[in-house]
């Protein structure tokens, strides 16, 4: 293995190399692959958003038979926006910005109970299948408490007295040791990014592993 | 794609080997075929009852037919099934015929089975398994509706406190003092998310504050529906504070639409700009150390908050204070001092009562074998 | 009616979009995706049109006013106006493509890997033992960075067991507790949004 | 300032220049840290081990792309080399959506050109993507030839000897999901749980956790978490004497592993000293008190 010729792999090569320059400080190497990367970033974000959007989902609906002209009314809500450049008009960005929050908000009310509070309760429930060895019954009972506990500590409008300010001691001491859990396992994933990037530079560019 | 698949399958040959071997295989019996209920039609659930012998099978295959359709293979399943969902290439209000046969390792298969009447899919108006998630739903609204409406006739409610939004203060008016800006970033995610929301709705009270005290707060976006709404917020939050002059548009601003170029150009604006305060409120993903790690060699006073779970430690590790979880919806409510907003909160606060009692109950009927509230939390 | 119109809006579409999830009917799935992936892209896109406005403005008036560090907003305009017209000009083809793989990609891999640097940095910083809750962080933190290396399973037989237990039983219910407080408050503001007790995100009244 | 001191106060650049130092030397000369399989992977090296080949192929799904690549790349190519090596016929399966694809090219290209003697066609295949992503894995398990049509070059599958006789998953005998997201789910769902077929999965640290209550119910054959598992898998091939290539995970492993004691060290280090300034700091509290 040898030194890379591609014009291509000493360009990435090179932009690694101005991101890792920020650790030691901020500096014009820095300064310019950030602006490339924001540059670039935009550009692609709006090529595909033409491409796979706009094409297919407005223009080709609108434009082509059969024309679905229902989409009139969204281009109305959207023109709305340019009231903006008005000081008389400038609430009429309300209308949109109701429509797609509101929308949104009831849309996630459902999903948000299902997947963030019915699942988690439907798994935390202390059925006789939990019980079937003594380590099993201590973990379903330890889970238990700490899910108890943990939901007392973000209670908000009683004030954290006799039991429920044990409780929810015992519920910052879960929250803490998930936190250190969570931050320990990520360390992993973090490191094997860095030697991704390592063995890119060494191995593809440098030829020297 | 499926309807090419269709068109395969109508193609296949179906090879019938007569052998003593497939004499000696028997099919499966009492087969039934029903419309799969609460979905929106294209599908068909099968029933059957296994061979007694099922020694020498591997498998069942499934066969269907329809007016427009010859007979073809549908499906298959292993020898332990009693079940299958059709979900290839069905239309509704089309009548199918349905039937089955078992195959051994070899390829043998024997004769089909007896059978079923014909079936129909179609679709339903109404999920009838979700049912509780709707019932749940109603009576959530219900406790939101009655706090909103108590809190009107002026009752006072008692919060505890959050030490991270009682830190707000202090962090604007160090700002003021050192003449720096403020940095707000309201998160990566689209205006979609509820904590982005929450994330706007916090800005305005922060952004009323920063007016008072004659201060400068700049807010990068990296959505143009947030950067819009909070162009909209800073702005109102200005007027309201009576000084609509020091509202400079330039400092709410669309920065990038990447995440880790926009985590870049953040990175960017702290060293750069030094900003005296730093807060990173709303939807956060793996950039949150990426910001806070840098606004911490900054020596910026920070204050983050998030509702993604994961990001939290990082906060915990690199931030002065940390609004967790649910706290950053209850924050906008707190710092609106809007008796409606806050009374809420004790919606939320029920809630959770309702979750604990019943989790409590559940779990002691479990053990006597009632397992009625488990049911209510079975999602579909 | 200009105060309360927006209002009313807001109520009526979270109140279809609300209702749409528990009707399985294609009308109802039709109606969902008309709304999700056309209303909604729309809005969007007019909204970026004034997303872009706002980003030339910034780094327009850095030019203009010559503020230092100018050149590089002349360089993040060149880069978008480059990357779009690339894509534009040979529709998404393999120029296209090899910018994203050997520009953008590594940029994104190198700033993602910053953090290994970070991670460790905060490591250092954060965990003190000053009390209890720190301590048990760190000393958590510490089992399971240990036990996910091969020597964390040469120092004690039992630590990848050890870290699989704190991953699945306090972790879990600690996570679990706090989703489900998430899941309570963000429902409890989705609905003060589409009943309109909350409108800041509008601008307030 | 004691040095102790100074030490809590040390600047953020030594720690930068430290992960660096760890991670890149053991890169350019690996030191060869012992590695210990764990069950998880010794389970799904054992499953393929015990196959060769007259078994059934073993079919390798590329699920990522390559923002998780350093982690994956590894597994999928151990994994293609080890079915290689038994000579168990293998088809690769370019994935579920398109950004895989040219991942799954490179892991095949790169590991067959080590296999001279074997021949495309009759010891292994390559499917490329077709869209629908659950209902390909339905349609696998009724018909691979008319699911895919033509493999990756465009051959017609009937005219490939290694799958003549293979016909849906009941001709598979384990399926691997190398993968970066949730995959493996759709995989257990529709593959595991309609067809009964066996399903092992190579997935980032991030995910593995997310897994491990499958595994537990046996639901997965087996489950290689992130460049640890990895190693592990490398590990157990060379132990057997197969040929393992340039082991691009145990490389890296030994960078992680002394990331992770270096950040150990300064936990325990900043500690130390965090404990040592306080006690001074108590004790000449007491000094000024009593003066």
């Amino acid at each position: 293995m040898s030194i890379s010729t591609s014009i291509w792999v000493w360009m990435a090569a090179l932009l690694t190399l101005m991101v890792y320059s920020f650790l030691y400080k901020d500096n014009p190497f820095y300064r310019l692959a950030e602006h490339i990367f924001m540059g670039l970033s935009l550009g692609y974000t709006l090529t595909i958003l033409w491409y796979n959007y706009i094409i297919p989902r407005v223009y080709e609906p609108l434009f082509l038979p059969p024309h679905q002209w229902s989409l009139i009314f969204p281009i109305l809500l959207g023109m709305m926006t340019f009231g903006i450049f008005s000081k008389k008009y400038s609430w009429l960005i309300k209308y949109p910005l109701a429509f797609y929050v509101g929308g949104y908000a009831g849309l996630r009310i459902p999903l948000l109970l299902q997947s963030w509070i019915i699942r988690q309760v439907e798994a935390s429930f202390l059925t006789p299948d939990k019980f079937t060895s003594l380590m099993s019954s201590i973990n379903a009972i330890l889970i238990f408490a700490g899910l108890f506990a943990t939901l007392i500590y973000f209670y908000f409008s009683k004030k954290r007295e006799h039991g429920f300010g044990a409780a929810a001691q015992v519920g910052i001491v879960f929250i803490m040791v998930a936190f250190g859990a969570a931050f320990g396992y990520t360390v992993m994933a973090r490191i094997s990014l860095l030697i991704g990037r390592m063995q890119f530079l060494l191995h593809d560019w440098l030829g020297i592993m | 794609m499926l309807i090419g698949l269709l068109f395969f399958f109508g193609q296949m040959p179906i090879t019938v080997v007569a052998t003593t071997d497939s004499i000696s295989l028997k099919p499966p019996t009492n087969l039934r075929a029903m419309d799969t209920p609460n979905d929106h039609g294209e599908s068909i659930t099968l029933f059957w009852d296994r061979p007694l012998d099922i020694s020498n099978i591997e498998g069942y295959q499934i066969f269907r037919e329809a007016e427009d359709e010859s007979l073809h293979l549908a499906g298959y399943a292993p020898v332990n099934k009693t079940e299958y969902l059709d979900q290839l290439g069905l239309r509704n209000n089309v009548e199918y015929q349905y039937s089955m046969r078992s195959i051994n390792p070899e390829g043998v298969v024997s004769i089909f089975s007896e059978l079923p009447p014909v079936v129909t899919a179609y679709p339903q108006w109404f999920k009838k398994n979700e049912v509780n998630i709707l019932i749940m739903i109603i009576i959530y609204l219900g406790l939101v509706v009655y706090f909103v409406r108590i809190a009107r006739k002026g009752k006072k409610i008692f919060l505890r406190r959050i030490p991270g939004l009682d830190a707000l203060e202090e962090a604007v008016g160090r700002a003021t003092e050192m003449g720096k800006p403020i940095l707000y970033v309201p998160g990566i995610w689209p205006m979609d998310e509820i904590g982005t929301i929450a994330a706007m709705n916090i800005l305005k009270p922060v952004s009323k504050k920063v007016a008072q005290y004659e201060s400068r707060i700049i807010v990068p976006c990296i959505d143009p529906i947030v950067m819009n709404v909070a162009q909209q917020t800073v702005k109102e939050g200005f007027t309201e504070a009576g000084r609509p002059d020091r509202y400079n548009q330039d400092d709410v601003f669309f920065l990038t639409s990447a995440q880790f170029a926009y985590a870049a150009g953040v990175n960017g604006i702290m060293v750069r700009e030094k900003p005296a305060t730093n807060l990173f409120l709303g939807v956060f993903f793996a950039e949150s150390l990426l910001l806070a790690e840098t606004g911490n060699a900054t020596g910026a006073i920070q204050i983050a908050g998030t509702d993604r779970v994961p990001q939290l430690p990082f906060f915990v590790a690199a931030c002065d204070y940390c609004i967790m979880g649910e706290e950053l919806y209850a924050a906008s409510a707190y710092l609106s001092e809007d008796p409606r907003l806050i009374s809420s909160i004790k919606a939320q606060d029920w809630g959770k009562m309702a979750i604990l009692i019943s989790l409590f109950f559940g779990s002691v009927f479990s053990i006597f074998g009632l397992r009625f509230i488990l049911s209510w939390f079975s999602a579909g | 009616m200009r105060r309360r119109l927006p209002v009313i809006i807001a109520f009526g579409i979270g109140f279809l979009m609300l209702i749409q999830y528990f009707i399985p009917h294609p009308r109802s799935e039709e109606f969902y995706n008309v709304i999700v992936q056309q209303w909604f892209i729309i809005i969007f896109a007019f909204m970026y049109i004034f997303a872009l406005r706002s980003f030339f403005m910034h780094h327009i008036t850095k030019v203009k006013r010559k503020k230092e560090g100018y050149i590089f907003s002349a360089v993040a305009m060149v880069s978008v106006l480059f990357m779009l017209l690339s894509g534009l000009i040979t529709s998404r083809g393999p120029f296209f493509d090899s910018l994203y793989n050997y520009m953008i990609a590594p940029l994104q891999g190198t700033m993602f890997s910053l953090l290994a640097f970070f991670i460790a940095s905060a490591a250092f910083r954060a965990f003190r033992a000053r009390n209890v809750q720190a301590t048990l962080l760190l000393v958590t933190a510490t089992i399971v960075m240990i036990g996910r290396v091969p020597i964390g399973d040469y120092l004690w037989r039992g630590m990848p067991d050890l870290v699989e237990w704190i991953m699945t039983v306090p972790s879990m219910a600690a996570m679990r507790g706090i989703r489900i407080g998430v899941g309570l408050g963000a429902v409890a503001t989705a609905m003060k949004i589409m009943l309109g007790i909350e409108r800041s995100y509008m601008g307030g009244e | 300032m004691g040095f102790w001191q100074r030490f809590l106060q040390l600047d953020r650049k030594w720690i930068f220049i430290g992960i660096a130092i760890v991670v890149i030397i053991p890169l350019i000369k690996p030191l060869g840290l012992p590695i210990k399989p764990t069950k998880p992977v010794i389970d799904l090296f054992t499953y393929i081990d015990t196959l060769g080949p007259e078994s059934d192929p073993v079919m390798v799904v590329t699920g990522f792309d390559p923002s998780t690549m350093p982690e994956l790349m590894p597994m999928e190519q151990a994994l293609l080399r080890h079915c290689l090596t038994k000579g168990i016929p293998v088809i690769s399966f370019g994935g579920l959506y398109p950004a895989y694809i040219g991942m799954a090219k490179m892991a095949i290209d790169e590991v067959s050109a080590d296999f001279p003697d074997k021949k495309y066609g009759e010891d292994y295949v390559f499917l490329g993507f077709i869209p629908g992503v659950s209902a390909v894995i339905l349609s696998i398990g009724i018909d691979i030839a008319t699911t895919f049509g033509n493999d990756y070059y465009g051959t017609p599958i009937d005219s490939l000897p290694m799958l003549r006789g293979v016909k849906n998953y009941s001709d598979i005998s384990l399926v691997v999901d190398v993968s970066g997201s949730s995959t493996p789910e759709y995989w257990l769902m529709y593959a595991q749980e309609r067809y009964g077929v066996n399903i092992g999965v190579a997935c980032t640290a991030v995910s593995a956790p997310a897994f491990y209550a499958f595994l537990q119910s046996g639901q997965f054959v087996g489950m290689l978490g992130g460049l640890k598992g990895a190693a592990e898998y490398e590990e157990l091939m060379a132990r057997k004497g197969y040929p393992t290539g340039r082991r691009p995970a145990t490389i890296g492993m030994d960078s992680q592993s002394l990331a992770h004691l270096l950040i150990i060290l300064l936990i325990i280090l900043g500690n130390a000293g965090y404990f040592i300034v306080r006690r001074g700091e108590r004790r000449q509290g007491i000094i000024r008190r009593k003066k």
